[in-house]
């Protein structure tokens, strides 16, 4: 009881799904079976949702599910079916590539991580997680009016530079739009089923 | 850390460099088009997490605001452009070549 | 209606009517079949109407019909040594003209020259606006009969094809009313127009709407070779045109006839300025640019310009009386009738218009006859105040000759279109006798009364060729029972152009026009003695060829209608043609009968007099020639019109008994006479042999010219060429080998070796690996990220 | 709910122990709630198995199970259970054991997951989500990969083909369903179900799919692809036993396969709750009694009273009665029409719902911008504008007592009945202002 009075839930919940996420990660890296690594990206994708969600952006944690989980990868994973050769099923690496991609992948790591924690980190909004601000749990609304040019954010700001500017969303959203029509048609065209014989009449 | 102590953007960072890291030796490792494919949106993954944290309330006061997640929104809306297109692109090779392993699709090399 | 304001908005309609139909008959014309036709009608009978009001409502009611400088003449006292004392010229009534000038929209403006649409709006303009839509109206329906064999597949029985068949076509209905529509709206606009440019801008549409129109039976080589006929002469004449408008606009430097606003005058004010009582004089400009050398040396020799300008000004005058700038006029008025020579087919430029009967009958009689030939006569009308009486006696001349030599060879042509095209030539002969020897009233007369009654003939003989489908009229004879419309709406035409009447008391149109002709040419040669031999030639051939014309005429009706038919087996298939036909030859008889009757002082007459440019009623002498030219108004003296009227009339009778004798009843036969003068008559039936004459004296030199020309190019100029190639292509050889391949070759080869190497080096890094890539990637960013950390400083920070 | 538990819950600790926070409480509230929802996928299946023995019986003039457990046979379903757990639970060689085992809870977590915001009153939800509609709809996508591994790791083809079929099938429907989903988010201006659920309180008129001839069309857009999306027939091409065996679940047996059959009747509910709140007024039943005798809650975040508990409670009942008609209508349809191809499924989905479900978007967008006249304006209950989203009665009840607030607050009651949706505008000028109360 001591305990749960004093434990942080938000640093609990985070630890679990942080964990949750780098493990399914490092499982998608080890295995060699391509559907067991679709299987592990979703549980790590579907973790980095709820670190989403911790992290106070609940509408980009729904995004990341229905997107990503419940698109790209049930995507990926026709593609493997399409592709399941028991000969493709597992392809395995040489030792050489491991070491090498290893070697530079830890240097990189360890480059990140310096970088993390040498990160300025600011004072802390100390109640947090104990009282949310409205402006912040109604995210969807303000990134809606974002995505439309308005933004909420910077009138409440303190900061100056980050109060300065009104810049939105409209045009780049417009761009994705479009980008992902495009995208649809492209994928439609290269992925069409090619006829060699002239269809039957 | 301890779990007494609440969280800061370090650590969400950290967690992002993992998985982008992962995600990088994934597609330096992965032999199969669609593993490639897999490390991507890892990677891409790890780089949302970052931006996310910089806009969250939780973690700091100074935030990057909504750009955070705006940016983090557009990233996952392109990943899954990226994927539905490459994917594609694996499905031709596959229908062309027979396989799905990248290292044979070096008609073009020097 | 203020005429001010509604007759260019009325008019200005009325030309854009036909121009929609043009446009849409070209857009959609095939699609819409017969419908075009009707498109095209629609909007000439609206153009008509448009016209008849802006004269019923928009000019009648402003402007007094009654004749201005009419009746008042008065004896004079200083009796110059004439045969017969007439009066002297009356004294101008009235001296301003009603004409409205302006433009609808100014193209530009280049220096002191404006370039405008504009619209010089006199009763003229408004006559012949009336009178060419109403022709055109009754043509237009007429065509619909006369076409209707083109809606459909036609097949050409005069074009035989290399299999013997005649040729197939699908027909051409659309297109022929698109040509009409064309026309009709180049008519209009030259007409309307305000300025010689745009005149010639108009006359060159009339032009080519005649070209399209001569060759519309393309196939036909004899069509081709017409149309190319006439818009080549039609090129000669026009050429003289051009060399008058330059004349004209470098010296006077405006286009517009009337001015448009005090300060930017017309070339009719400028030529017969107001403080001169409109007399011609040669306008200051002209005789500047004529005495540009004194003009040199004046400015020269003046210490500043004010003075060097009001110094020329000072002698502007005695220049003009010394002479200056008169030739100017001489060469502009040239120029100007040279075009009205082509259009109007004058000698020596006739020959087009007898070949151009190779278009459908309709064109022959709304084009041929009725509008486009008389628009040389128009433009010479127009441009009546701007001749110097030298001009005038050239003019005068012309018009002499192509009347007599027109009409002589009219009696032996048997084409019946034939026959109709070379009275028409006769006739415009006549309209330029008339203004040459001064007669603008006159000229212009007979130029309404002749559109009418000459389309009424040719719809005529139109309809007797869709009867009896040729035109020879050695094949046709009794056809009156036949087809008895067209066979006595085309006698009255025939009376109406033989100018039949009651002497003193009534008449058809023809008598007024033909009488007040005559009398001019007789008031000219009795005038003064210095007329005497011109005039006295002038007025035999005229009231001769007044006696030939009833002749021919007749002859053409005789051979067509009267007596037995000749060939029995056309005259059975003969047929009278379809109301849509011969209802528009009735409307149309009806005005050749009437046209210039006058009904309480509102008359054609009273109506032009309205537009008699101003000062044209005095009588003048020419500077270099010594004729005097009569006003107008001394022609309507008794002494004067009762010897010719009796004259003409007795000429008309003569012509008409002669032709009854020959082919009415047929009791002395053309044969025989033929014989007898087999010489006059080869002659005649050769046209003069005209075209042969221009073969020999002009196509023949230019191909001969050509042909030593190619010789000379082909031996000499091509040698030498040839020759500079050659040596070019031996010294590029030589560079070549030396240059091109040693130097630049080496040069190119040298870096591509380089280039070829860096790349063999370079290619082993792409091993085509992704993975490979990938790590290059990672280790690449590691690597920056290190070098920033190690050699990170303020100085590189900036 | 949860904050209801966990408020006695801290009144009891803090008589306990005085210096603790009130943090513990939301363990055994999420405890307690887990428990509670478990039990509607759980027992639903149970009743909806024995409903769809019985319907199926009924309209293939069948009696149906009529003898275990005495009358209706209405134990028929638990013993059939009963005798699935004892059955050996087989993996075929040639699978991949380790998915094979894992698919059908894969598939079970991600039906149950969606109850998580899936509000069952005022209130009472497992947690609040303001993008509720938008998570259970993304949760419910999940569902798929557990049947897509489970059709995979089978190895055996019939299985793959009725996965390869319901992967194709699924990610084609999301589109439309999606579309039909933000019909009503659009008209309401929010994604928070519970806040969608109270906007429809008062008579019946006052139900999203009474706002216009569009979302009448709407809902039967959304029923079908809803149907298509949980794989029922005649859109059950994944386990299309005319051709595939028994398609990806050929090869299960056992527990294993019952889970499969929880996940499936669990999520027909979860469409069924999700189309009643979101055009059928949810909670609030025909006639609004409780509002009436004023008892019920008026939005999230009142002081929780017995009344507003009874009132809750029945609106439960009332969105429970709902969805089990939905439920119904899907049994029925399953048992009245044929299956259709693979080919006619996709395209029913691209050629006919999505370019329908687009043009209603279109309709209701010009309906709702052009304020034109719609029967929910007949006996409104209170002005949509006025029910506000849960955290901003919240944000309220903190930054009370400041004069323009509740001026604010006073304006947006009054404001004109008429307007159905509010606006996103006044929002952030009313967050604006709570911003600068907390600095």
């Amino acid at each position: 009881m001591l305990l749960f009075t004093a434990l942080n839930w938000h640093t609990l919940f985070f630890l679990i799904f942080a964990l949750f996420a780098c493990f399914f990660a490092f499982c998608v890296l080890v295995t060699s079976n391509i559907v067991r690594m679709a299987f592990y990206l979703t549980l790590a994708l579907g973790a980095t949702a709820g670190l989403f969600m911790l992290a106070g952006a609940h509408f980009v944690g729904a995004m990341q599910l229905m997107i990503y989980v419940g698109g790209t990868l049930v995507l990926l994973v026709f593609g493997v079916m399409l592709t399941a050769q028991d000969s493709f099923v597992r392809m395995s690496t040489r030792g050489g590539d491991w070491v090498l991609a290893v070697a530079v992948g830890v240097s990189l790591l360890a480059l990140l991580v310096v970088a993390a924690i040498y990160l300025p980190q600011g004072e802390f909004h100390a109640d947090a997680q104990a009282k949310i601000p409205a402006d912040v749990a109604n995210q969807t609304t303000s990134l809606g009016l974002a995505l439309l040019s308005t933004r909420p954010d910077k009138l409440v700001a303190t900061n100056e530079t980050l109060a300065a500017g009104m810049s939105g969303y409209l045009l780049p959203f417009e761009i994705v739009s479009v980008h992902l029509l495009v995208v649809l048609i492209g994928a439609a065209y290269l992925a069409r089923a090619r006829r060699h014989a002239p269809p039957p009449s | 850390m301890s779990l007494f102590e609440p969280v800061g953007v370090t650590h969400y960072l950290i967690v992002g460099a993992v998985m982008f890291v992962i995600g990088a030796i994934c597609m330096a490792t992965k032999r199969n088009a669609l593993g490639i494919l897999m490390g991507i949106e890892l990677v891409l993954n790890g780089a949302n997490i970052n931006f996310v944290a910089f806009g969250s309330q939780y973690l700091r006061t100074e935030t990057l605001g909504l750009d955070g997640q705006l940016v983090a929104l557009f990233v996952i809306v392109l990943a899954a452009a990226e994927a539905a297109v490459a994917l594609a692109i694996a499905l031709n090779f596959y229908n062309n070549h027979a396989t799905i392993d990248v290292d044979r699709a070096d008609e073009l090399k020097g | 209606m203020v005429p001010s304001e509604w007759l260019p908005r009325l008019l200005g309609i009325a030309v854009l009517l036909p121009l929609v139909a043009f446009v849409v008959n070209v857009l959609v014309g095939p699609a819409l079949k017969k419908y075009a036709a009707y498109l095209s009608t629609l909007m000439i009978c609206l153009a008509f109407v448009c016209s008849m009001t802006s004269l019923v409502l928009a000019w009648l009611p402003y402007h007094d019909p009654a004749p201005a400088g009419h009746g008042d003449s008065e004896p004079h006292a200083a009796a110059t040594s004439m045969i017969i004392p007439v009066a002297d010229q009356p004294q101008q009534a009235h001296q301003e003209i009603a004409a409205y000038t302006g433009y609808w929209y100014r193209l530009g403006q280049f220096g002191s020259l404006h370039l405008d649409i504009g619209y010089y709006i006199d009763s003229l303009a408004v006559c012949m606006f009336c009178m060419v839509t109403l022709i055109a109206s009754c043509i237009h329906f007429y065509s619909i009969g006369y076409m209707h064999d083109e809606e459909s597949e036609y097949t050409d029985h005069e074009v035989t094809l290399s299999d013997g068949s005649y040729l197939t076509r699908p027909g051409r209905f659309p297109r022929f009313f698109q040509y009409l529509s064309l026309f009709c709206f180049s008519m209009l606009g030259l007409v309307i127009s305000g300025n010689i440019a745009m005149t010639f801008v108009f006359w060159e549409l009339v032009g080519i709407c005649s070209y399209f129109l001569i060759g519309f039976y393309v196939e036909r080589p004899s069509a081709s070779t017409a149309a190319n006929k006439a818009f080549i002469v039609n090129r000669v004449g026009d050429f003289g045109m051009i060399i008058g408008l330059m004349v004209i606009w470098s010296t006077l430097g405006t286009f517009n006839f009337g001015d448009i606003t005090k300060d930017e005058p017309g070339i009719f004010s400028l030529v017969r300025p107001a403080e001169h009582q409109h007399e011609l004089i040669v306008p200051a400009k002209m005789v500047q640019e004529a005495a540009s050398e004194k003009v040199a040396e004046i400015v020269q020799h003046s210490e500043s310009l004010e003075t060097a300008l009001s110094e020329i000004d000072a002698c502007t005058d005695d220049w003009r009386k010394e002479g200056y700038g008169y030739w100017l006029m001489i060469v502009a008025g040239l120029g100007i009738f040279c075009g009205c020579v082509g259009k109007s087919a004058q000698f020596p430029l006739q020959t087009w218009l007898p070949d151009a009967m190779e278009g459908p009958t309709p064109v022959s009689a709304l084009v041929h006859s009725a509008t486009m030939v008389a628009a040389g006569v128009f433009l010479v009308g127009r441009f009546f105040p701007v001749f110097v009486p030298e001009v005038l006696l050239v003019i005068a001349v012309v018009g002499c000759i192509t009347l007599f030599m027109a009409a002589t060879i009219a009696i032996t042509a048997t084409d019946i279109k034939r026959v109709l095209a070379y009275s028409t030539i006769s006739q415009l002969g006549y309209m330029m006798l008339a203004l040459g020897v001064g007669g603008w009233m006159a000229g212009m007369l007979h130029l309404f009364t002749h559109a009418f009654f000459k389309s009424l003939l040719f719809m005529c003989s139109g309809s007797v060729i869709h009867g009896v489908h040729t035109n020879e009229m050695t094949e046709m004879g009794g056809l009156r029972k036949k087809m008895p419309v067209t066979a006595y709406t085309m006698l009255i035409g025939c009376l109406a152009i033989s100018g039949a009447g009651i002497p003193f008391l009534i008449g058809f149109s023809g008598y007024y026009s033909k009488d007040a002709i005559l009398e001019q040419v007789f008031s000219f040669w009795r005038y003064q003695p210095e007329n005497a031999g011109w005039g006295a030639l002038f007025f035999l051939v005229a009231a001769g060829s007044a006696g030939i014309t009833a002749f021919y005429m007749f002859r053409l009706w005789f051979m067509t209608f009267a007596g037995a038919p000749r060939d029995q087996e056309r005259y059975d298939h003969a047929h009278e043609s379809p109301k849509v036909m011969y209802i528009p030859l009735i409307i149309l008889s009806i005005f050749a009968v009437g046209v210039a009757w006058n009904f309480f002082d509102v008359s054609l007459t009273n109506l032009l007099e309205q537009a008699r440019p101003l000062g044209t009623a005095a009588s003048v002498q020419g500077e270099i020639v010594q004729q005097w030219w009569p006003d107008e108004h001394l022609a309507h003296q008794e002494k004067i019109v009762f010897p010719v009227t009796l004259i003409a009339f007795g000429t008309a009778v003569t012509g008409f008994l002669l032709a009854m004798l020959f082919y009415g009843l047929r009791v002395l036969n053309a044969q025989e006479v033929q014989q007898q003068f087999h010489m006059v008559y080869r002659f005649l039936l050769n046209k003069w042999w005209f075209d042969e004459l221009y073969d020999f004296l002009w196509v023949r030199p230019t191909l001969l010219i050509s042909r030593l020309v190619t010789g000379i190019d082909r031996r000499w100029i091509d040698g030498l060429i040839d020759g500079l190639a050659d040596c070019t292509k031996r010294f590029s050889q030589w560079g070549d080998r030396w240059v091109d391949q040693g130097v630049v070759d080496g040069f190119a080869n040298l870096i591509a070796r380089w280039t070829f190497n860096t790349g063999l080096s370079l290619r082993r890094v792409q091993t085509g690996q992704l993975r490979q890539y990938v790590m290059f990637i990672a280790l690449g960013t590691v690597a920056i990220f290190i070098l920033i950390s190690l050699f990170w400083s303020r100085t590189l920070a900036g | 709910m949860a904050d209801w538990i966990n408020e006695q819950l801290a009144i009891y600790l803090s008589a306990v122990m005085p210096e603790s926070a009130e943090a513990p409480g939301y363990v055994i509230a999420a405890l307690i709630q887990a428990a509670l929802i478990i039990q509607v996928p759980a027992v639903g299946a149970l009743v909806f198995i024995w409903m769809e023995r019985k319907v199926s019986g009924r309209i293939q003039d069948r009696l149906g199970p009529t003898r275990t457990g005495g009358k209706f046979g209405w134990l028929q379903t638990l013993a059939d259970g009963l005798k699935l757990i004892t059955k050996e639970d087989l993996i075929p060689g040639s699978a991949d054991a380790m998915l094979f085992k894992l698919a059908p809870y894969l598939s079970f977590a991600a039906s149950f997951a969606a109850f998580l915001a899936l509000p069952f009153a005022t209130g009472w939800v497992g947690q609040h989500i303001n993008v509720a509609v938008f998570f259970v709809a993304a949760v419910l996508g999940l569902e798929v990969f557990g049947v897509l591994l489970a059709g995979w790791a089978s190895g055996s083809k019939w299985s793959l083909f009725g996965a390869m079929r319901e992967a194709a099938q699924v990610v084609s429907y999301e589109v439309p369903i999606g579309l039909c989903i933000i019909i009503p988010v659009m008209v309401c201006g929010t994604m928070d179900l519970i806040t969608i659920g109270n906007m429809q309180a008062g008579l019946f008129t006052n139900w999203l799919i009474f706002h216009d001839p569009f979302t009448f069309f709407t809902f039967w857009i959304f029923f079908t692809c809803a149907t298509a999306s949980v794989n029922r027939a005649p859109f059950d091409l994944a386990e299309a036993e005319s051709e595939l065996v028994a398609g990806f679940h050929t090869e299960y047996s056992g527990l294993r396969w019952s889970i499969f059959f929880m996940a499936e009747y669990g999520s027909m509910y979860i469409v069924s709750a999700l189309g009643a709140i979101l055009f059928f007024g949810g909670w609030n039943g025909p006639i609004p009694i409780f509002h009436w005798i004023g008892w019920a809650y008026s939005g999230v975040g009142e002081t929780p009273t017995l009344a507003g508990w009874l009132a809750n409670l029945f609106g439960c009942g009332n969105l429970i009665l709902k969805s089990v008609v939905g439920v119904t209508v899907m049994i029925w349809v399953r048992w009245t029409l044929p299956r259709l191809r693979i080919d006619q499924v996709i395209t029913t989905c691209w050629k006919y719902c999505v370019p329908l479900s687009s043009v209603m978007f279109v309709g209701v967008l010009l309906y709702t911008a052009t304020d034109t006249w719609s029967p929910n304006d007949l006996f409104p209950h209170r002005s949509r504008a006025s029910v506000r989203e849960g955290w901003i009665s919240q944000d309220q009840a903190r930054s009370a007592g400041n004069p323009e607030e509740d001026e604010e607050q006073a304006a947006r009651d009054e404001d004109d009945l008429a307007r159905t949706s509010n606006q996103p505008g006044e929002e952030f000028v009313l967050l604006a202002r709570s911003a600068e109360e907390r600095k």
